[in-house]
C-alpha cells in the first residue's frame, strides 16, 4: 500500500454572478416594495417564484400572468436546524436552533422554504415579516411569524 | 436480448483513506475485471461515474483514463451515481454496439465534504441564498412531512438506523458497524435538525466500486454463474420547489416500470431480497412505501415488525445500506453487487436460497432521481 | 465592417462563491516527491514500465497501455531533443493578467522579456516536458534542435531547481 | 438486428453573451425550440439525455433544478459529462437510449453558461481542470515564475496552444494558413443566426492583423466563451412511422467515442505518454470505428461534408486529417484551394463552428444539430449547396484526449 501525500489547494475562491433572467429580476424589485409575485397559469397552476415555464403544463408563463401573493401562508413541515455550512465544508453549531419551514403560501401551489420566527405548530397560518429597510434582495424577507 | 452481471468488486469504506483516488480506482477496476475472469482487452466499453464538484476537478475522468482501464476504449462517465452508469452500460450492450462493458465509480469525500456540495444543487437565484438550506435539513423537512402522513414516529426512524448499523457489523466492507446499537444510541447522537440525528446520516466516506456487465451470448459462453438484469426502472422528480416531499413519486414510477419489464405482480413475495439507498433513516420507510412493498403510510410497521431484518419475510439492506457507508457515487452500485452477492451466495447476512433481488439508488436532494433495478439467478424461471 | 456581436439585455446578477481553495487531494508518495529530490542531484527521474518499455517522466505508479503498476525507477538523460515550441511576444506591463495579478507589474516577469516555451524530450523519456527555453534568440531555435537542461545555481529539491532547457551543440556523425 | 435511430427534430438558443436569461430558461430556450422542431408534444418524450460542465455556471447537478422546466418531470433523466465532448457524450447517451430499444422517443440536450462565472471566459472551469495539480506543483517548490509562465500560455488557450505548435512542426503549414481558417469561421458564422462572434467578409488579414497571444496563436485564432444550449429529438424507426413523419430526417448511421491517455500531465503531474499532442490516435480509432459501425468504406468520397470541434483553427486541419479527409499534414492545401468553403467540395464548419461560437458544453451537441440541420435542407444562409448524403459531427475534449464521432446520413443504414 503506497502512502500518500496529502495537500491543500491554493487559495482561490471562484465567484459566480449570475443572471436572473426577466421574471427574477421583476420579483426582486417588488420585494423592494414588500410584494411577494408569482405567476399564474392558465391551468390553474400558480409557480413562486415566477418562472418561464408552468411545472404543471408546461405552458410558457409571461409578466401577464404576474399575480401577488397575500404574503400569508401555512406551515406544511418545519425543523429547529442546530448547525450551519459554513461554505468551506465545516459544520458550525448554531448558537440557538433556529426554525426552517416548508411553507405553501396561499394561492401558490409551489413549496417556499424559509425561516420561522417563534414556536411554529404543524400547519400553523404564518405570515411574512419584511426588512424594515428593504433592498430588492432574499433578504429583504426576515421571517415567517406565527400568526395564529 | 438481456444482460448479465459477469463480475464486480468493491473496496473497503473508509474515510481519508491511505490511497490516492488514482490507485483505488485501478484496483477497483483490475478486481472486477479479474473477478469476470477476463482481461482488459475483453473489455469493449469503459463507463466511469463521479462528479466534478466531488471531485474538485473539472472532467473528473481526464486524469482516471489509465485507472479506469479505459486506455483506447469507447468510454464515458456518468455525472450521478454508478448504477445509473451500469444502465448506460445495459443500454451499450443492448444497443448491439458492445458486449462487455465495465463500470467503474468511486467518490472520496474527504476532498470536499459531500453535504457542502449539496448546497451548489439548490436553485441559486432563489433557494441557495436561504443559508439554512442543504440536503440534511431538507431531509429533515421531509421525514417530518412524511410522519405527518404516516404512521411513522423518531423511534421507528431509529430502528431503521439500529437494523443497518447492526447488520453492518457482519460486512467487512461497511465503514460504520455498532453490533449492539439501540434505539436510545441513535436518540441521543448529535442532532443536526429534528427528527435527524448523526446516525441517522449516511456517513459520506471515500469509497470505489465497479461491476461488468455483457451480453447474453458472452455471458453465457464465458460465465458460470451469471446474475440477469431482468427489469430497471428509472424517474426523476420536480425539483424541490414543486414536489410532493412526504412521499417518493419518482420511485413509485420507476419501481412500476422495473416490476413490469420483469414480469413481477407481486414484489413482496416474488423478491427475495432489497439493497435500498437509504441516505437518511426515514428515507428507507418512504421507499418501501415507494417501491410498493407496502401499503401507503404503512411503511414503519415493517421495521417494527422485523419484516425487513435480513432473517425477516423482506429483507431489507442486509449489507447495513447507506448508513454504513455512503461514497456518493459509488453507494448505489455497492448496492447492486450486494444484490448480486446474495444471488451467487458470496453476500455477508446471506439469505438461503435467494432468486431474486432489488437494487435501488437515489439521487438528488430528498431522493429527487430514483433508479431500480431488478437481478435474478440463473434459475428457470 | 469587422466583428458584430449580438446585445442582449444585462439582468440582474445574483452572487453565489465556490471555495476551491478549500478542497484537499492526496499524491502518491514515492514519485514526484522523489522526482524532486534527485532534482537537487540534476537528475531527472523516471519510471520504466516493463511490459510496454515507456519510461514516465516525472515517474508514474502505473502504465495504463499495460494496465501495471509500476514501480522501476530510472533516471533519463538531462540531453534532448525539442519537439515544439511557443514564443511570446515582447511582455508588458497591464497586458498579463495571471489568475488576477499583473504578472509584468509585480516583477515576476520583465517588462519587455520574450519568453520561448520548449516542449522537450529527454533521451530515454517518453514522456514531453513542458520548460522555458534559455540563451537563444526566437529566431534561432529550430524543431528537433538539442538542448540540454539548466539547473538553479544552488538546487534545493524543487521543481525550480530545473530552470528550463538551453541549446547544446548537435552530435554530427 | 440493431435498431435505426433518426433525429426528428433540432433546437438551439441564440449563443452569445447571454446577460438575459438565466441557465435554467436558456436551456429551456433550446429544449422548446426542439420541440416544436420535431413536431410532437411533451408527453411523446419518453426519456432524456443531459449533461454539461457544471463547474463552469456554479450549479450541481443543474438538470435537477431545471427538471420540470423541460417536462422531464416523471421521466427518465441520465447525465453524462466528459469535458469539451460533452455535447457529443450527451448525443451519443440520447442515440443509445433510443437504439437499446428502452424508450422510442429521447431529447438529448446539452449547455454551458460561461458568462454566469465572474472570471473572464472560461478561465474558472478551465483552471479548476488541473488545479489540483497546480496545488501540488506549488508544494513541490514550483516558483511564481514558472507559474506565470506556464499562465502565459494557458489563460487563453491551455495545452491546445502547445498543439498548434506541433500541427506545425509536422505538417510544416504555415500561421497564414491558421489565419485562413480562422477567417473562414467567422466568415461562415455571420450567415448563421445562432453563432457568437460574426464577420461577415472575413480575410485572413483582418485576423493577421489581431495582436499575437503567444506564437503561434493569435487573438483572432482564440474562440469566444459563449453561453448556450443545444438540443436534438431522437426517434427510433418505428416512432418516425408511427408519428408519420414525411419531412426528411437525419439518421444516426455509426458512432464512437475512444478515449487517449491525458496528453499533458497525470492528476499528481506525472508524465504521460503522449508526445505529439497532435497524433489524436483517439480521433483515428474514434473514426474508424465510426465508419466501421456506419458501413462507410471511403469517407472522402462518401463523407459530403463535417462539422468538426476547433475551438483553435489548427484543430480543423488536425482533425480534418484523422478523420480520413485529408491526407497527414497536406490539409492546409484543402484550405487554400478553397476546398472547405460553403460551397467547397468538401464543407468543413459550414456553421462558423466552434472558433465562433463555444458554449463549451453545447458546442459538440451544436456540430450533431448542424450536420441534422444540413441533412434535413434546414440550415437556411448556411445552408451547402451540394447535397449531403452524409455528414460528420466531431466533438474533442480533456486533456487534448477525448473524441466523439457520429455519422449521420439521409437514409437509415440497411444491411
Amino acid at each position: 500500500m503506497s502512502e500518500v501525500i496529502r495537500y491543500q489547494g491554493i487559495p482561490f475562491v471562484a465567484r459566480f454572478r449570475l443572471s436572473a433572467g426577466e421574471l427574477m429580476e421583476r420579483f426582486y424589485q417588488s420585494l423592494k416594495a414588500k410584494k411577494l409575485t408569482a405567476l399564474k397559469c392558465n391551468c390553474g397552476y400558480t409557480v413562486f417564484p415566477p418562472r418561464i415555464r408552468c411545472p404543471k403544463c408546461y405552458a410558457r408563463l409571461t409578466e401577464e400572468n404576474l399575480v401577488e401573493l397575500s404574503g400569508k401562508g401555512q406551515i406544511l413541515s418545519f425543523t429547529k436546524v442546530y448547525f450551519k455550512l459554513d461554505g468551506k465544508g465545516n459544520f458550525v453549531d448554531l448558537d440557538e436552533p433556529q426554525v426552517l419551514a416548508s411553507i405553501k403560501l396561499d394561492q401558490s401551489d409551489s413549496i417556499f422554504f424559509a425561516k420561522v420566527c417563534g414556536e411554529p405548530k404543524d400547519g400553523a397560518k404564518v405570515e411574512v415579516v419584511w426588512r424594515e429597510e428593504t433592498k430588492g434582495e432574499f433578504s429583504d424577507i426576515l421571517c415567517f411569524k406565527v400568526v395564529e | 436480448m438481456r444482460v448479465a452481471i459477469i463480475g464486480y468488486s468493491q473496496t473497503k469504506f473508509e474515510y481519508d483513506v491511505e490511497m490516492t483516488r488514482e490507485e483505488m480506482v485501478f484496483k477497483t477496476a483490475k478486481d472486477a475485471i479479474e473477478s469476470a475472469g477476463l482481461t482488459r482487452e475483453d473489455i469493449g466499453t469503459v463507463i466511469s461515474a463521479s462528479t466534478d464538484f466531488l471531485d474538485g476537478r473539472t472532467i473528473s475522468n481526464c486524469m482516471l483514463i489509465g485507472a479506469t482501464g479505459a486506455y483506447l476504449k469507447d468510454e464515458t462517465k456518468a455525472e450521478e451515481d454508478g448504477m445509473y452508469a451500469v444502465l448506460y452500460a445495459c443500454q451499450r450492450i443492448l444497443a448491439g454496439i458492445h458486449d462487455v462493458a465495465l463500470v467503474v465509480a468511486h467518490t472520496h469525500s474527504w476532498i470536499f465534504n459531500p453535504h457542502q456540495v449539496s448546497v451548489y444543487m439548490l436553485d441559486p437565484l432563489f433557494d441557495r441564498q436561504n443559508d439554512l438550506l442543504n440536503d440534511i435539513t431538507l431531509a429533515a423537512l421531509q421525514a417530518k412531512a412524511y410522519m405527518k402522513r404516516s404512521n411513522a414516529t423518531e423511534d421507528d426512524l431509529a430502528l431503521v438506523s439500529v437494523k443497518n448499523l447492526k447488520n453492518a457489523s457482519n460486512n467487512p466492507y461497511a465503514l460504520r458497524k455498532m453490533p449492539d446499537a439501540t434505539i436510545e444510541d441513535v436518540l441521543n447522537s448529535k442532532i443536526y435538525a429534528d427528527p435527524i440525528r448523526e446516525l441517522m446520516v449516511a456517513p459520506p466516506c471515500d469509497g470505489a466500486a465497479a461491476v461488468v456487465v455483457a451480453s447474453e451470448d458472452f455471458a453465457k459462453k464465458y460465465c458460470e454463474n451469471p446474475v440477469w438484469i431482468e427489469g430497471i426502472g428509472n424517474s426523476c422528480d420536480a425539483y424541490l420547489r414543486d414536489r410532493d416531499l412526504s412521499r417518493l413519486v419518482s420511485l413509485e414510477i420507476a419501481s412500476r416500470k422495473a416490476y413490469d419489464m420483469a414480469g413481477i405482480s407481486d414484489p413482496y413475495r416474488e423478491i427475495d431480497v432489497f439493497e435500498v439507498t437509504e441516505r437518511f433513516s426515514h428515507q428507507e420507510l418512504m421507499i418501501h412505501e415507494g417501491l410498493g412493498i407496502c401499503g401507503d403510510g404503512r411503511g414503519a410497521n415493517f421495521i417494527r415488525m422485523g419484516i425487513t431484518e435480513f432473517y425477516g419475510d423482506c429483507p431489507v439492506n442486509p449489507s447495513g445500506g447507506a448508513l454504513s457507508g455512503d461514497a456518493i457515487c459509488a453507494t448505489g452500485l455497492v448496492r447492486l453487487i450486494e444484490v448480486a452477492k446474495q444471488i451467487v451466495g458470496e453476500a455477508e447476512n446471506q439469505i438461503d436460497g435467494v432468486q431474486r433481488g432489488l437494487a435501488h439508488a437515489q439521487w438528488g436532494l430528498c431522493a429527487q432521481k430514483n433508479l431500480v433495478f431488478i437481478l435474478g439467478g440463473d434459475y428457470e424461471a | 465592417m469587422g466583428l458584430i456581436k449580438e446585445k442582449f439585455k444585462k439582468t440582474m446578477q445574483i452572487e453565489s462563491d465556490w471555495s476551491v481553495g478549500s478542497y484537499k487531494w492526496k499524491a502518491p508518495k514515492g514519485y514526484l516527491d522523489e522526482y524532486v529530490k534527485y532534482l537537487k542531484k540534476r537528475k531527472i527521474l523516471g519510471t520504466l514500465c516493463r511490459s510496454c518499455g515507456k519510461i514516465y517522466v516525472p515517474p508514474r505508479e502505473f502504465c495504463p497501455r499495460c494496465f501495471e503498476k509500476i514501480d522501476q525507477k530510472v533516471f533519463v538523460s538531462d540531453h534532448g531533443r525539442l519537439v515544439a515550441y511557443l514564443v511570446s511576444p515582447p511582455l508588458r506591463k497591464g497586458k498579463v493578467i495571471i489568475a488576477g495579478m499583473d504578472v509584468v507589474a509585480a516583477g515576476i516577469l520583465k517588462e519587455g522579456e520574450q519568453i520561448i516555451l520548449g516542449m522537450v524530450r529527454f533521451e530515454g523519456a517518453s514522456s514531453v516536458l513542458t520548460l522555458p527555453l534559455i540563451n537563444v534568440k526566437p529566431e534561432d531555435v529550430r524543431i528537433g534542435m538539442r538542448v540540454k537542461a539548466v539547473w538553479a545555481e544552488e538546487t534545493k529539491g524543487a521543481l525550480s531547481d530545473l530552470v528550463g532547457v538551453e541549446p547544446a551543440e548537435d552530435v554530427k556523425f | 438486428m440493431r435498431r435505426n435511430v433518426a433525429i426528428i427534430g433540432c433546437g438551439q438558443s441564440k449563443h452569445g453573451r447571454r446577460t438575459d436569461v438565466s441557465q435554467c430558461e436558456m436551456v429551456a430556450e433550446a429544449v422548446w425550440a426542439a420541440i416544436e422542431d420535431a413536431e410532437i408534444s411533451p408527453e411523446d418524450i419518453d426519456a432524456f439525455a443531459v449533461g454539461n460542465m457544471q463547474g463552469f455556471g456554479g450549479i450541481a447537478q443543474p438538470d435537477l433544478v431545471f427538471t420540470d422546466f423541460i417536462a422531464a418531470t416523471g421521466k427518465p433523466v441520465q447525465r453524462v459529462a466528459t469535458g469539451g465532448t460533452v455535447g457529443g457524450s450527451v448525443a451519443h447517451l440520447g442515440y443509445y437510449e433510443v437504439a437499446s430499444g428502452m424508450y422510442d422517443i429521447v431529447l438529448a440536450v446539452s449547455w454551458e453558461k460561461h458568462s454566469d462565472s465572474a472570471e473572464p471566459g472560461a478561465t474558472t472551469g478551465l483552471l479548476h481542470v488541473a488545479f489540483a495539480n497546480l496545488s501540488y506543483m506549488m508544494k513541490m517548490g514550483m516558483d511564481m515564475r514558472s507559474f506565470a509562465i506556464m499562465g502565459l500560455a494557458g489563460a487563453a488557450a491551455g495545452v491546445s496552444a502547445y498543439q498548434a505548435a506541433q500541427y506545425m512542426a509536422r505538417s510544416g503549414c504555415k500561421i497564414e494558413h491558421y489565419d485562413m481558417v480562422a477567417a473562414k469561421a467567422r466568415r461562415n458564422a455571420a450567415k448563421n443566426k445562432y453563432a457568437h462572434l460574426k464577420w461577415p467578409g472575413c480575410t485572413a488579414d483582418d485576423i493577421a492583423k489581431t495582436e499575437m497571444i503567444i506564437w503561434p496563436m493569435r487573438f483572432g485564432h482564440v474562440c469566444p466563451a459563449s453561453d448556450g444550449a443545444s438540443c436534438v429529438i431522437y426517434a427510433s424507426e418505428e416512432a418516425v412511422k408511427r408519428l408519420k413523419v414525411e419531412r426528411p430526417v437525419a439518421w444516426v448511421k455509426g458512432l464512437a467515442a475512444y478515449a487517449d491517455e491525458e496528453a499533458d500531465q497525470g492528476e499528481s503531474y506525472q508524465g504521460t505518454g503522449v508526445v505529439d499532442y497532435s497524433d489524436q490516435i483517439g480521433c483515428i480509432i474514434s473514426a474508424m470505428k465510426a465508419y466501421e459501425r456506419a458501413g462507410i468504406k471511403d469517407p472522402r468520397k462518401e463523407i459530403d461534408m463535417a462539422e468538426i470541434y476547433a475551438p483553435f483553427p489548427h484543430q480543423e486541419l488536425m482533425f480534418s486529417e484523422r478523420l480520413g479527409f485529408f491526407e497527414d499534414g497536406k490539409a492546409w492545401i484543402a484550405v487554400e484551394e478553397g476546398v472547405t468553403e460553403i460551397d467547397g467540395d468538401f464543407p468543413i464548419c459550414p456553421s462558423g463552428g466552434v472558433n465562433a461560437t463555444n458554449a463549451i458544453g453545447s458546442s459538440a451537441m451544436q456540430r450533431v444539430v448542424e450536420c441534422a440541420l444540413q441533412i434535413m435542407g434546414k440550415a437556411e444562409e448556411h445552408q451547402v449547396p451540394k447535397d449531403v448524403r452524409n455528414a460528420v459531427a466531431h466533438g474533442w475534449g480533456g486533456q487534448l484526449q477525448f473524441n466523439t464521432v457520429m455519422v449521420l446520413g439521409d437514409s437509415p443504414k440497411r444491411k
